[in-house]
C-alpha cells in the first residue's frame, strides 16, 4: 500500500469535498448526501490507517510515527509541511472522522436553512481538526489550530439559538486570546532554537532539544498552557464552554465536545510537555490542582443546571478534568488513561449531546423541567439515554470508567491528595446524572410534548456509539496497546 | 553690517509674524504678514539666495497673499470681526506646545556649533544646474501638481445644480 | 537623458501622460468611461513595464532608481490603482461622480506614489509624497453630491498641510545637519557620524509627526474615521491601501539610511502602543462600518510601527510585507464595502444585517478580509503579523509584542461584529425589499484577485518574502 | 472448572442481554420469563457442578480487561470456599426469587425490563463474588449498584420511587470512594490488584497503612451493606418491587460489603483497629436497625431495618475475626430474610399493595400457605432456639465473647440486647400481621397518607388468589432457614460443615470451651424467648386490638424518633443534601457566572466604553486633529531633544 | 555665512512655532489656519536656505523653491475648498463642520 500522501489526503479530503459542495448551492439534498459520502469516505480512509501501523516510515520520521510526510513549504522562514501519525494521532483521527459523520447524521433534519453551508463548514472543520492532530510543524499546527475556529464560529452563530451570537463571539475570543499568546511563544521558541542551532525551523522534532533558561521556559510553557487550557477547558478558563454548547446547534455541540476539546489536551501532550519538560514539571502542581478543582467544581455546578445542554457541557468540563489530571502527572498509565478518556469522552458526550439534540428537535425545549416520564413515551430513547448517562457517570463496564480509572491509578503515585479528591469527584457526576435521569426519564410526564421515538437513522448512530462504549468498557486492550508505544516514548516508560 | 541687518530683519520678521497671528482682522493680518515675508526675503538675500528671495517676494508676498486677500474679500467683506479673536484660554495649549518645540529645538540649535564650512557662493547657474540635472523629476512632479491644483480648484469651484 | 533614464522613468511618464490624456479626452468628449479605460491602460501598462523591465542602476540625473523595493511597490501601487479604478466604475455611476477629473486625479496620485517609490533623494521623496497627498485632497472630496464631501476634504487637507509643514521642516533640519539630500550620501553620513546629531533627531521628531498623520498613528489619527466615513468607498480603498503603503515605503527608504533606529525607539514605541490601543479600543463599539475600518487601520499601522522599530531584526521586511498585505486586504475590504454600499446598503452595522445572504460574494470577501485583518491564518494578515511579531521578539520588544498580541485579540471582537452582522443577524424585512444584487464584472475581477492574493500571501508568502529580503 | 465458572456468570448475563434486546419483540411473555428463570437455574446448576468438582482454590483467567504498562486487571475469577458457598447461595436464592417474581409481576407490562435487570443483577453479583482482582470486583460492585438503582426505581412514574433509587445509588457510591481509593492505593503499594496476592502481602506493610486501607474498605462496606452511618438508603429502597427487595436488599447485594471485608480480611485483619472499627460499626448498626424496626408500621420497612440490623451482626462477626460465623449468618440470613420478604410480598399482593401492618390481620387463616413459611422465617429472625438463625447468631455472639476485652464485652452486651429487640419486633410483626381477627381492609386513610401512597399506579386486576408460584418458593427457603443450623453445628454437636469447609481460608479459628459455649447459647435462647414473651404480652391476643386503635394516633416522642430511623435522614438532609444543592446553585450563579463570567463581560464592557471615550476624542473637530498632531510632534521632539542629547 | 547657522535655525524655529500656534489657535477661521501653515513652511524654507548657505550647495535652495511651488498649489486648492465650504455653510469656522464624528 502506497502511503506516501495518505496523511495529506486525510487532511484535505474533507476540505476539497467542501469545495465540491460549493458548486451544489441550490440542491441541498444532493449536497447533504455528498457531504455524508465524503465524511464516510474520510472515515474509511482514517480507519485504513489502522492497518498502516506496521508500515515502515519514511526516513527522518521520529520514533513512533508510522506515517510521516515532510515537504518544504515556506523555506524562507524554515517552515515545513510535516504530517505524522503515531498511535495517539491514529485514535484521535479516527475519533474525528467518526464524530463528524455522527454530527452530520444527527443534524440531518434539524438544519433547514443554508444546508449546503452547514455541511461545508462541518467538512472544513474536520479538515482543521485532523490537521491539528497530524501536524508536526508548529507553524502548520497553529494554522490548523486557528482554522478550526472559524467554522465553529459560524456554526454557532448561524444555526445556534438563544444568545448564539454572544456565545459564538465569546468562544472565538476566549480561544483566540490563548492561542495568540501561544503564537508569540511559538515564535520565541523558533527564534531561541534558531539562535542556538543556527537552523531556523518550526519542526517539532528539531525544536525538542532546545534549551531554555528556567524563566524563559516557564513563560513559553505558560503561553502554550494557556492556549491549551482554554480549549481543554481547565477551570477557571471554562466559562465559554457552557455558553457555546448551550447555544450551538446539535452538530456544533457534538463536534465541540467530541473533538475541539480534545485538541487542547492533544496539544499539551504533543507539544506542551515534550517541548518544555522542566517548565511542565514546575507547573505540574498547578495543573493538578486546577484539574481536580475542575473535576469537583464543574460536576458540582452541573447539578444546578436547568438546561440539559448546559448540564452536559459542565459535565464535559468535569470529565476533561480527568484528562488534565492524567496529563499533569505524566506517568505512563495516567497518560494512556487520559488519552483513552479523551476518546471515551468524545464518544459518550457526543452521544449525550446527540440525545439532547434529538429531544430538542422534537419538543423544542431543553429545559429539564419540561420533560418527564420519557421511559413510558419513548423507551428506546430512554434506554440509550440511561446507558450513555451511566457511561458518563463512570459506571464500570462502560468506557468512561476505564479512562478515569487508569488516570486515577496512574496519578495516585504522583499525587495522593489530588487523586483522593478526584475520587470524590467521581461520585459527583453520578449525582447530577441520576438527577437528570430521574427528571427526564422517570417521573410522570410534566408537559404534553410531541415526542416520537428514535428513527432508524438516530438509532443506528446511537447503537454504534453504544457498542463502542461497551466495547471499550469491556475490552480496551487493543486501544491501550496502540497507545503504549507513543506513551512510552513520551513519558519514558517501558512499554 | 550685514550681520546687524540680519538681526534687525529677524526681529522685524518675528514681530510681523506675531502681529499677523494675533490680529483679529484677516486683512490686517495679511498686511503684517506681507511685511514679515518681505523681511524674510531680505534674509534670504543675505543668506546668498537671491533667487529664492525674489521668488519669495513675487510668489509669496505677491501671489499667495493676494490670493488670500481675494478670498477674504470675496467671502466676508462685512463680517470679518464676527468670528472674533480666540480667547485667552484657546491660546494656552497651542502656546505650550509651541514653546515646547521652540525650547527643544531652539536650545539645541543655539548650542549647535558647526565647523565653519568654506562655502562658495551659490550662483544662479549652479542653482539651475542642480535644479535641472539633479532634480529633473521634481520639476515634473511639481508641475503636475500645479496643474492638478488648477483641476481641483476648478472642480471644487464649479457651480452645479443643487 | 539616456535610454536607461527613460526606461526607469517610463512608468512615471506613462502615468503622467495618462493623466493628461484623460484630462484632454474628458474635455473633448463627455463619455465617462473612456477616462477610466485610459487610466486603467496607463496603470496596467506601468505595472507591466515595472514587472518586466530589468533592474537597473539608478538614474542620477533624474533622482530615480529602479531597485527591487521600488519596482515591487511600484507594481503594487499600479495594480492597486487599477483595482480601485475597476471598483469605481459602477460606484461612481451610481453616486453621480462623473467627469474626467476622477480618473486623472487618481492617475496623478498613483504618479506621486510611483515617484516616491523610485526616489533616490529626499526632494523627490518629499514631492512624491506630497503629490500623492495632494491627489487625495481632491479625491476624498470628489463626491460633491454628498453634503459631507467638503468637510471630508477639509478634514484631510488641513492636517495634511500641517503634516507637510512638519515634514518639510524635518527634512530641512536633516539637510542642515548633513548637507545633502541624496539618500545614498545620507546613509554614508549617518554611518560616519556615529552618534546621532541632536538636531537631526529633532528633525526626525518633526518627520515622525508628519508621517504619523499620513499613517494615521495616534495621537495624529483623529482625521481618519471622519475621512473614511466621508470619502467615496473606492477612494477609501486607495487611501487606506495606497497612501499607507506609500508612507511606509517612505519610512523604509529613509529609516535604514538616515538614522539609527534605536535612537527613535521610545517615540516609535509610544506611537505604536497608542495606535494599537486607541485604534483597537475605539473600534470596539463602533457601529459605522467605515469608521470601524478606520480605527482598525489605525491599529494596523501601530503594528507596522512595531515592525519598523525592530527594523534591524527583519522588521523592515515585515513592515514592507505588511504594507503590501494590508493594501491588498484594504482593497478587498473596501472593495466589498463598495459593492455593498453601491447596492443600496447603508453604512452602519444595522444596515449590514443579512448582507451575507443578499450579497454572498461581497460578504464573503469582506469576511475573508476581516479575518485577515484579525490575523487569522491562512491569510496575508496572519503572515504579516507573524513576521512583525517575529521581528519584535527578535529585537527584544517583548512587552510591546505581548501588548500588541493581546490587543489583536481585542480587535477580533469588532471584526467579528461585522461578520456577525453579515451572517448571523437576519434583517427583519429587508430580505424582500432588497433584491439580491450582483457585482459587476470589474468588481468581481478585483475582489477575486484581491481575495486570492490574500490567501496566497497567507499560504505561500515565500516568494514575496524572498523578494523583499533581496531588495 | 473454567467453563463452569464462565457459565455461572455468563448465563445470567446472556439472559439479561437477550431479554433486553429481544424481550417484548421476539419473545413472548412466557418465554421471557422462562429465559430469565432458566438462566439462573442453569447458573445454579453450574455452581453445583463447580462445587462438586471443587478440590482446592482455583484462579481462572478468562480474558484481558484493563492492561496498561504494569497495571493489569484481567477478567480473572477465583473460586474458593467463601466464593463458592456464596455462589451457591446466590444462584439458589435468586433462582427461587425469580420464580416468585414471575407470579409477582404477572400484571406488570414492564416485565422485560424487570427480568433483564434482575438477570443482570445476578450476573454482576456473581462477578463481584468470583472476582479475583479488585477492579473486577469493583465492576461487579458498581454493576449491582446500578441494577439496584434501576430496580428500586422500577415503578419510575412515582417520584418517590425514583428518588429512593437515586438515594440508594448515591449513598452507596459515597462508600465506593473508599473502595476506589483503596484499589489504587494497593496498586501503588503492591503493584498488583490480584486479591489472592494482596492477601498474602498484608504483613509486609506497616500497620498504619493496613489500618488506613481497612478503614477505606470499611467505608465501602458501610455504603453497600447499609451500615451506620451510610444506612439511610436501605429503608427507602423498599420502594422497589418486593422480589427486588428480597433478592437485592436482603439476600445478596447488601451483604456484598460484608463479603468484601471477609475477602480482604487476611490483609486488613492484621490491624486490630480495623477489626474494632468493623465490630463497633456492626454492633451499632445492629442496635440501630433493631430499635428502628420496633417502631415501624410498614411491613417492608420493618424487614429493611431488620436487614440492616442483621448485617450489623455479620459485621460484628467479621470484626471479631469470626469469618465462618459471619459467613454462616450471611447464608442463613439470606435464606430466612428472602423468605420473609417473599412472604411479605405475598401478603402485600393479597392486600392490594397495602403495607401498613396495622391494617392487616387474621391472615393466618386467609393465607396459610404464606403463614407457615413466614412463621418459620420469623422464628429464625427472632433467633429462637434450634432454628438456623439461632445458631448463626449465636456463632457471632460467641465469637465476640471469645475475643474478650472491655470493648468486645460491651459489644457482646449490645449484641445480646439487640437479639432481645429483634425477637420483640419480629414477633410484633408476626402477631400484628397474621394474628387477630381478619379485618376488612379499610381504604380510608387513617393516619399518614404516605402509607397509602405506596399503592402504586399499576393496574391491579382484581384480588385473585395468590398464584401458586409465589407460595411454593417459600417452602425450600423455610426449610433451609430452619435447618440452616445443620450447616454449621456448634462444636459440641460435632462441629460445623461450613467451619471445616472454610477452614483453609480462615485458618484455625479458636473455639470456646463447650461449657461456655452452652452458657452463651443458653443466655441467647433466654433473651430470644424473653423477647418473644414481651411481644406476646404487648401484641398477643386481645391486646392486639388495643395497639391497633393506638396506632390510629400519630406517633409521638420516642416512637416517632425510632420510626423515622433516628431522624438521620433529616439530619443528613440538613447537613449534606441542602448545602450541596444550595452550593451548586451558588457556585454556578455567583462564582461561575457571577464572578468569572461577569467580570469578563464587565471588562469587555469597560473596554468598549473606554474605546468609545477614545473614539469621541476627536469630536469631529478638525482643530483637535491638528492639535493631536502638534502634541505628538511636541512630545516627540522634546523627548528626542532632551532625552537622547 | 554672515551669521552662525545656529541663529538662522533659532529664527526658523521661532517662526515655525509661531506658525504652529497660529494654526492651532485660529480654529474659528480657516484662512488664518492656512496662513499659519504658510508661516511654518516659510520657516522650513529659511532652514533650507540657511543650510544651503552653510554647505554651499544649491540643493537646499532648490528644495525651498519646490516648497514654494507646492505651497502655492496647496493654498489654491485649499482656498477653493474654503470657498466651496463657505458657499454651503456660510462660515469659515472649522468647528462648524462636525457632521462626521463618532456617534
Amino acid at each position: 500500500m502506497n502511503t506516501s500522501l495518505l496523511l495529506t489526503s486525510l487532511v484535505f479530503l474533507p476540505l476539497a469535498g467542501g469545495f465540491l459542495l460549493l458548486f451544489m448551492g441550490g440542491r441541498a439534498q444532493t449536497a447533504k448526501i455528498t457531504a455524508l459520502a465524503i465524511a464516510l469516505l474520510e472515515a474509511a480512509l482514517a480507519c485504513s490507517t489502522w492497518f498502516c501501523q506496521g508500515a515502515i516510515p519514511s526516513a527522518g520520521a521520529p520514533a513512533g510515527f508510522f506515517l510521516y510526510e515532510d515537504f518544504p513549504w515556506i523555506e524562507q522562514l524554515g517552515i515545513r509541511y510535516i504530517l505524522g501519525m503515531d498511535g495517539i494521532s491514529l485514535l484521535l483521527v479516527i475519533l474525528a472522522t467518526v464524530v463528524t459523520v455522527i454530527a452530520m447524521l444527527v443534524s440531518w433534519r434539524s438544519i433547514t436553512e443554508k444546508i449546503t453551508l452547514h455541511y461545508l463548514l462541518l467538512l472544513a472543520m474536520e479538515s482543521g481538526i485532523i490537521g491539528v492532530f497530524l501536524s508536526l510543524d508548529l507553524f502548520l499546527f497553529y494554522l490548523f489550530w486557528e482554522l478550526m475556529l472559524i467554522p465553529m464560529f459560524f456554526l454557532i452563530g448561524i444555526w445556534g439559538h438563544g444568545r448564539n451570537i454572544y456565545s459564538a463571539v465569546k468562544f472565538f475570543l476566549y480561544t483566540l486570546v490563548g492561542s495568540l499568546l501561544m503564537l508569540l511563544a511559538i515564535i520565541a521558541l523558533y527564534l531561541i532554537h534558531g539562535a542556538q542551532s543556527g537552523m531556523y525551523s518550526f519542526s517539532l522534532a528539531a525544536l525538542l532539544g532546545t534549551h531554555f533558561s528556567p524563566a524563559t521556559g516557564l513563560w513559553l510553557y505558560a503561553a502554550f498552557l494557556l492556549a491549551f487550557a482554554v480549549k481543554f477547558p481547565i477551570v477557571p478558563l471554562h466559562t465559554w464552554l457552557p455558553d457555546a454548547h448551550t447555544d450551538a446547534p446539535t452538530a456544533g455541540s457534538v463536534i465541540l465536545a467530541g473533538l475541539l476539546l480534545k485538541t487542547g489536551a492533544y496539544g499539551l501532550i504533543r507539544f506542551g510537555y515534550p517541548l518544555f519538560p522542566e517548565a511542565a514539571r514546575t507547573l505540574t502542581p498547578l495543573l493538578i490542582g486546577l484539574a481536580v478543582t475542575g473535576i469537583i467544581y464543574a460536576s458540582w455546578i452541573a447539578f444546578a443546571q436547568k438546561d440539559m445542554k448546559r448540564l452536559v457541557a459542565y459535565s464535559s468540563v468535569g470529565h476533561m478534568g480527568f484528562v488534565a489530571l492524567g496529563i499533569a502527572v505524566w506517568t505512563p498509565v495516567a497518560l494512556s488513561g487520559a488519552l483513552l478518556q479523551m476518546l471515551n469522552h468524545g464518544l459518550t458526550t457526543t452521544a449525550l449531546f446527540a440525545l439532547v439534540g434529538m429531544l430538542d428537535e422534537r419538543a423544542h425545549t431543553r429545559q429539564i423541567e419540561d420533560y418527564g416520564g420519557l421511559w413510558g413515551k419513548i423507551p428506546l430513547f430512554s434506554v440509550f439515554f440511561v446507558l450513555f448517562a451511566m457511561a458518563s457517570a463512570g459506571l464500570p463496564g462502560l468506557n468512561n470508567f476505564v479512562g478515569e480509572f487508569l488516570v486515577l491509578t496512574g496519578s495516585f503515585k504522583a499525587a495522593h491528595l489530588a487523586t483522593i479528591l478526584a475520587f470524590i469527584g467521581v461520585i459527583l457526576p453520578l449525582v447530577y446524572t441520576v438527577r437528570l435521569i430521574q427528571e427526564l426519564i422517570f417521573q410522570k410526564e410534566r408537559r404534553t410534548l410531541p415526542l416520537s421515538d428514535l428513527t432508524l437513522r438516530e438509532m443506528s448512530v446511537l447503537a454504534f456509539l453504544a457498542l463502542c462504549d461497551i466495547y471499550i468498557g469491556m475490552h480496551p486492550a487493543p486501544l491501550l496497546d496502540i497507545l503504549k508505544q507513543p506513551v512510552a516514548l513520551l513519558t519514558g516508560g517501558v512499554p | 553690517m550685514e550681520t546687524y541687518l540680519f538681526y534687525i530683519l529677524a526681529v522685524v520678521t518675528v514681530i510681523g509674524t506675531i502681529l499677523a497671528i494675533t490680529e483679529k482682522h484677516p486683512v490686517h493680518a495679511i498686511v503684517h504678514l506681507v511685511t514679515s515675508f518681505f523681511s524674510l526675503a531680505a534674509i534670504f538675500f543675505l543668506l546668498a539666495a537671491p533667487l529664492i528671495a525674489m521668488f519669495e517676494v513675487i510668489i509669496y508676498a505677491g501671489a499667495v497673499m493676494v490670493l488670500f486677500m481675494f478670498v477674504i474679500m470675496m467671502l466676508d467683506p462685512g463680517r470679518t470681526d464676527q468670528a472674533g479673536r480666540p480667547g485667552l484660554r484657546q491660546w494656552l495649549l497651542p502656546a505650550i506646545l509651541g514653546v515646547i518645540i521652540l525650547v527643544s529645538i531652539g536650545v539645541l540649535a543655539a548650542g549647535y556649533v558647526t565647523a565653519p564650512h568654506t562655502s562658495s557662493a551659490i550662483t544662479v547657474r549652479e542653482f539651475a544646474v542642480t535644479l535641472f540635472r539633479k532634480y529633473g523629476v521634481a520639476i515634473e512632479i511639481i508641475s503636475m501638481q500645479l496643474l492638478f491644483a488648477v483641476v481641483g480648484a476648478l472642480y471644487l469651484g464649479r457651480r452645479r445644480a443643487p | 537623458m539616456t535610454a536607461t533614464d527613460l526606461f526607469i522613468a517610463l512608468p512615471i511618464i506613462l502615468l503622467a501622460v495618462g493623466a493628461l490624456v484623460t484630462l484632454l479626452v474628458g474635455a473633448i468628449t463627455r463619455t465617462t468611461n473612456i477616462g477610466i479605460v485610459i487610466a486603467l491602460a496607463a496603470t496596467l501598462g506601468a505595472a507591466f513595464w515595472l514587472m518586466q523591465s530589468p533592474p537597473t542602476l539608478p538614474a542620477p540625473t533624474l533622482g530615480l532608481s529602479a531597485g527591487g523595493l521600488s519596482r515591487l511597490f511600484g507594481v503594487f501601487f499600479c495594480l492597486l490603482a487599477a483595482g480601485v479604478l475597476c471598483l469605481s466604475v459602477a460606484y461612481n455611476r451610481e453616486r453621480g461622480i462623473s467627469g474626467e477629473e476622477y480618473p486623472s486625479v487618481l492617475l496623478f496620485t498613483t504618479f506621486g506614489m510611483l515617484a516616491l517609490a523610485s526616489a533616490t533623494n529626499l526632494l523627490t521623496l518629499f514631492l512624491g509624497l506630497e503629490a500623492m497627498s495632494f491627489g487625495f485632497y481632491i479625491l476624498v472630496a470628489i463626491d460633491l453630491q454628498r453634503g459631507v464631501s467638503g468637510e471630508t476634504g477639509l478634514k484631510y487637507l488641513l492636517p495634511g498641510a500641517l503634516s507637510t509643514a512638519f515634514l518639510a521642516f524635518g527634512i530641512a533640519l536633516l539637510y542642515t545637519v548633513s548637507g545633502t539630500l541624496s539618500l545614498h550620501e545620507l546613509m554614508q553620513f549617518t554611518l560616519t557620524s556615529g552618534t546621532p546629531d541632536p538636531i537631526a533627531l529633532a528633525g526626525w521628531g518633526c518627520l515622525l509627526a508628519g508621517l504619523a498623520f499620513k499613517l494615521s498613528l495616534a495621537p495624529a489619527h483623529l482625521w481618519t474615521p471622519d475621512v473614511y466615513q466621508g470619502a467615496p468607498a473606492p477612494v477609501v480603498a486607495f487611501l487606506s491601501g495606497g497612501s499607507k503603503a506609500a508612507t511606509i515605503l517612505f519610512l523604509l527608504l529613509l529609516l535604514p539610511q538616515a538614522v539609527d533606529v534605536s535612537a527613535l525607539r521610545i517615540p516609535l514605541c509610544a506611537l505604536s502602543l497608542f495606535s494599537m490601543m486607541i485604534g483597537n479600543c475605539a473600534a470596539l463599539r463602533q457601529n459605522h462600518v467605515r469608521r470601524l475600518m478606520a480605527y482598525s487601520s489605525i491599529a494596523q499601522m501601530g503594528y507596522v510601527v512595531l515592525a519598523l522599530l525592530s527594523g534591524k531584526s527583519g522588521g523592515y521586511q515585515a513592515a514592507a510585507f505588511y504594507a503590501i498585505a494590508y493594501g491588498t486586504i484594504s482593497l478587498a475590504a473596501f472593495g466589498a464595502i463598495t459593492v455593498i454600499e453601491r447596492n443600496g446598503g447603508g453604512e452602519t452595522l444595522d444596515d449590514y444585517r443579512g448582507v451575507g445572504s443578499r450579497q454572498p460574494f461581497a460578504a464573503g470577501v469582506l469576511a475573508l478580509s476581516l479575518f485577515a485583518l484579525a490575523g487569522i491564518p491562512p491569510t496575508a494578515g496572519f503572515t504579516g503579523k507573524f513576521l512583525i511579531f517575529s521581528a519584535a521578539i527578535r529585537s527584544g520588544e517583548i512587552t510591546l509584542a505581548v501588548t500588541g498580541i493581546l490587543l489583536t485579540a481585542v480587535s477580533v471582537y469588532y471584526y467579528l461584529r461585522v461578520v456577525v452582522a453579515l451572517y448571523f443577524n437576519h434583517a427583519d424585512n429587508t430580505e424582500d425589499t432588497q433584491p439580491r444584487s450582483i457585482p459587476t464584472a470589474p468588481e468581481y475581477a478585483v475582489l477575486i484577485a484581491a481575495a486570492t492574493t490574500i490567501l496566497i500571501l497567507g499560504l505561500w508568502p515565500g516568494k514575496l518574502i524572498e523578494l523583499l529580503s533581496r531588495a | 472448572m473454567k467453563l463452569y465458572l464462565e457459565l455461572i456468570i455468563l448465563l445470567p448475563l446472556l439472559g439479561g442481554i437477550s431479554n433486553a434486546l429481544l424481550g417484548g419483540r421476539l419473545f413472548s411473555r412466557r418465554s421471557s420469563e422462562f429465559v430469565a428463570c432458566a438462566v439462573i437455574w442453569g447458573s445454579c446448576a453450574a455452581a453445583l457442578t463447580a462445587a462438586y468438582s471443587y478440590r482446592s482454590p482455583e484462579v481462572v483467567e478468562i480474558a484481558t480487561w484493563l492492561s496498561d504498562f504494569d497495571f493489569k486487571a484481567p477478567l480473572t475469577l477465583y473460586l474458593d470456599p467463601l466464593s463458592l458457598s456464596l455462589c451457591l447461595m446466590i444462584t439458589f436464592v435468586c433462582g427461587l426469587i425469580h420464580l416468585y417474581a414471575v407470579g409477582y409481576m404477572r400484571d406488570d407490562h414492564c416485565y422485560v425490563r424487570f427480568f433483564a435487570l434482575l438477570n443482570l443483577f445476578v450476573a454482576a453479583m456473581l462477578t463481584l463474588v468470583l472476582a479475583e482482582n479488585l477492579p473486577l470486583l469493583y465492576l461487579g460492585w458498581e454493576g449491582v449498584g446500578f441494577c439496584s438503582y434501576a430496580l428500586i426505581g422500577f415503578w419510575y412514574s412515582d417520584p418517590k420511587n425514583a428518588t429512593a433509587g437515586r438515594k440508594a445509588f448515591i449513598v452507596t457510591r459515597i462508600g465506593d470512594i473508599g473502595l476506589g481509593i483503596a484499589i489504587v492505593w494497593m496498586f501503588e503499594l503492591f503493584g498488583t490488584e490480584s486479591i489472592t496476592r494482596l492477601n498474602q502481602m498484608g504483613n509486609l506493610l506497616p500497620v498504619g497503612i493496613v489500618t488506613a486501607l481497612g478503614l477505606l474498605m470499611l467505608l465501602a462496606a458501610m455504603g453497600k451493606s447499609a451500615q451506620v452511618p451510610l444506612m439511610v438508603w436501605l429503608p427507602d429502597a423498599m420502594a422497589g418491587p418486593t422480589p427486588v427487595s428480597a433478592q437485592i436488599h436482603a439476600a445478596t447485594m447488601v451483604t456484598a460489603g460484608v463479603y468484601l471485608l471477609m475477602r480482604m480480611f487476611p490483609l486488613i485483619g492484621s490491624s486490630t483497629t480495623v477489626s474494632a472499627a468493623i465490630a463497633i460499626t456492626g454492633a451499632l448498626t445492629a442496635f440501630y436497625g433493631a430499635t428502628c424496626a420496633v417502631a415501624q408500621r410498614d411491613l417492608k420497612r420493618i424487614l429493611a431495618f431488620s436487614t440492616i440490623s442483621q448485617i450489623g451482626y455479620m459485621m460484628l462477626g467479621v470484626g471479631s475475626g469470626a469469618i465462618t460465623a459471619a459467613t454462616f449468618h450471611l447464608l442463613v440470613h439470606a435464606f430466612f430474610k428472602a423468605l420473609l420478604f417473599l412472604g411479605a410480598g405475598c401478603v402485600i399482593t393479597t392486600l392490594h399493595h397495602e403495607q401498613d401492618i396495622f391494617r392487616m390481620g387474621g391472615l393466618r387463616h386467609k393465607l396459610p400457605g404464606t403463614y407457615w413459611p413466614f412463621l418459620a422465617g420469623a422464628l429464625c429472625l427472632a433467633g429462637l432456639p434450634l432454628t438456623g438463625g439461632f445458631f448463626s447468631k449465636d456463632g457471632i455472639l460467641s465469637a465476640v465473647w471469645r475475643t474478650g476485652g472491655m470493648l468486645y464485652g460491651g459489644l457482646y452486651l449490645v449484641g445480646l440486647m439487640t437479639a432481645f429487640i429483634t425477637a420483640v419486633y419480629t414477633m410484633r410483626m408476626l402477631l400484628v400481621v397474621f394474628g387477630g381477627p381478619s379485618t376488612p381492609l379499610s381504604h380510608q386513610a387513617v393516619d399518614g397518607a404516605d402509607l397509602t401512597e405506596n399503592k402504586d399506579k399499576r393496574m391491579v386486576s382484581g384480588v385473585g388468589p395468590l398464584p401458586r408460584i409465589m407460595e411454593w418458593p417459600l417452602i425450600p427457603l423455610a426449610l433451609l432457614g430452619l435447618g440452616g443450623g445443620l450447616l454449621n453445628l456448634p462444636e459440641y454437636l460435632g462441629g460445623g460443615l461450613l467451619h471445616s469447609f472454610l477452614a483453609p481460608l480462615t485458618g484455625h479459628e479458636p473455639t470456646l470451651p463447650h461449657a461456655t459455649e452452652l452458657l452463651l447459647q443458653g443466655s441467647a435462647a433466654i433473651v430470644a424467648l424473653a423477647g418473644t414473651a414481651t411481644a406476646w404480652l404487648r401484641y398477643g391476643g386481645q391486646r392486639r386490638s388495643l395497639r391497633l386503635s393506638e396506632a390510629q394516633q400519630p406517633a409521638r416522642g420516642l416512637q416517632a424518633f425510632l420510626r423515622e430511623g433516628w431522624r438521620v435522614d433529616q439530619l443528613y438532609d440538613l447537613l449534606f443534601v441542602r448545602p450541596y444543592v444550595r452550593l451548586a446553585t451558588l457556585l454556578w450563579q455567583r462564582v461561575d457566572e457571577g464572578c468569572i463570567d461577569d467580570n469578563l463581560d464587565r471588562t469587555s464592557t469597560q473596554l468598549g466604553r473606554f474605546g468609545n471615550m477614545l473614539g469621541g476624542l476627536g469630536q469631529g473637530r478638525v482643530s483637535l486633529s491638528l492639535t493631536g498632531m502638534a502634541i505628538a510632534a511636541a512630545l516627540m521632539i522634546a523627548w528626542l531633544a532632551w532625552m537622547t542629547a | 555665512m554672515i551669521v552662525p547657522l545656529a541663529h538662522v535655525l533659532v529664527l526658523a524655529v521661532i517662526l515655525f512655532c509661531l506658525g504652529l500656534i497660529c494654526t492651532l489657535v485660529w480654529r474659528s477661521n480657516v484662512i488664518m489656519m492656512l496662513i499659519g501653515i504658510e508661516i511654518m513652511l516659510n520657516a522650513a524654507m529659511l532652514v533650507f536656505v540657511g543650510g544651503a548657505c552653510h554647505w554651499g550647495t544649491a540643493d537646499g535652495q532648490v528644495f525651498a523653491l519646490m516648497i514654494m511651488a507646492m505651497t502655492s498649489a496647496e493654498v489654491s486648492l485649499a482656498l477653493a475648498l474654503v470657498v466651496y465650504l463657505h458657499r454651503r455653510r456660510n462660515t469659515v469656522d472649522t468647528d462648524e463642520f462636525r457632521e462626521l464624528q463618532d456617534q
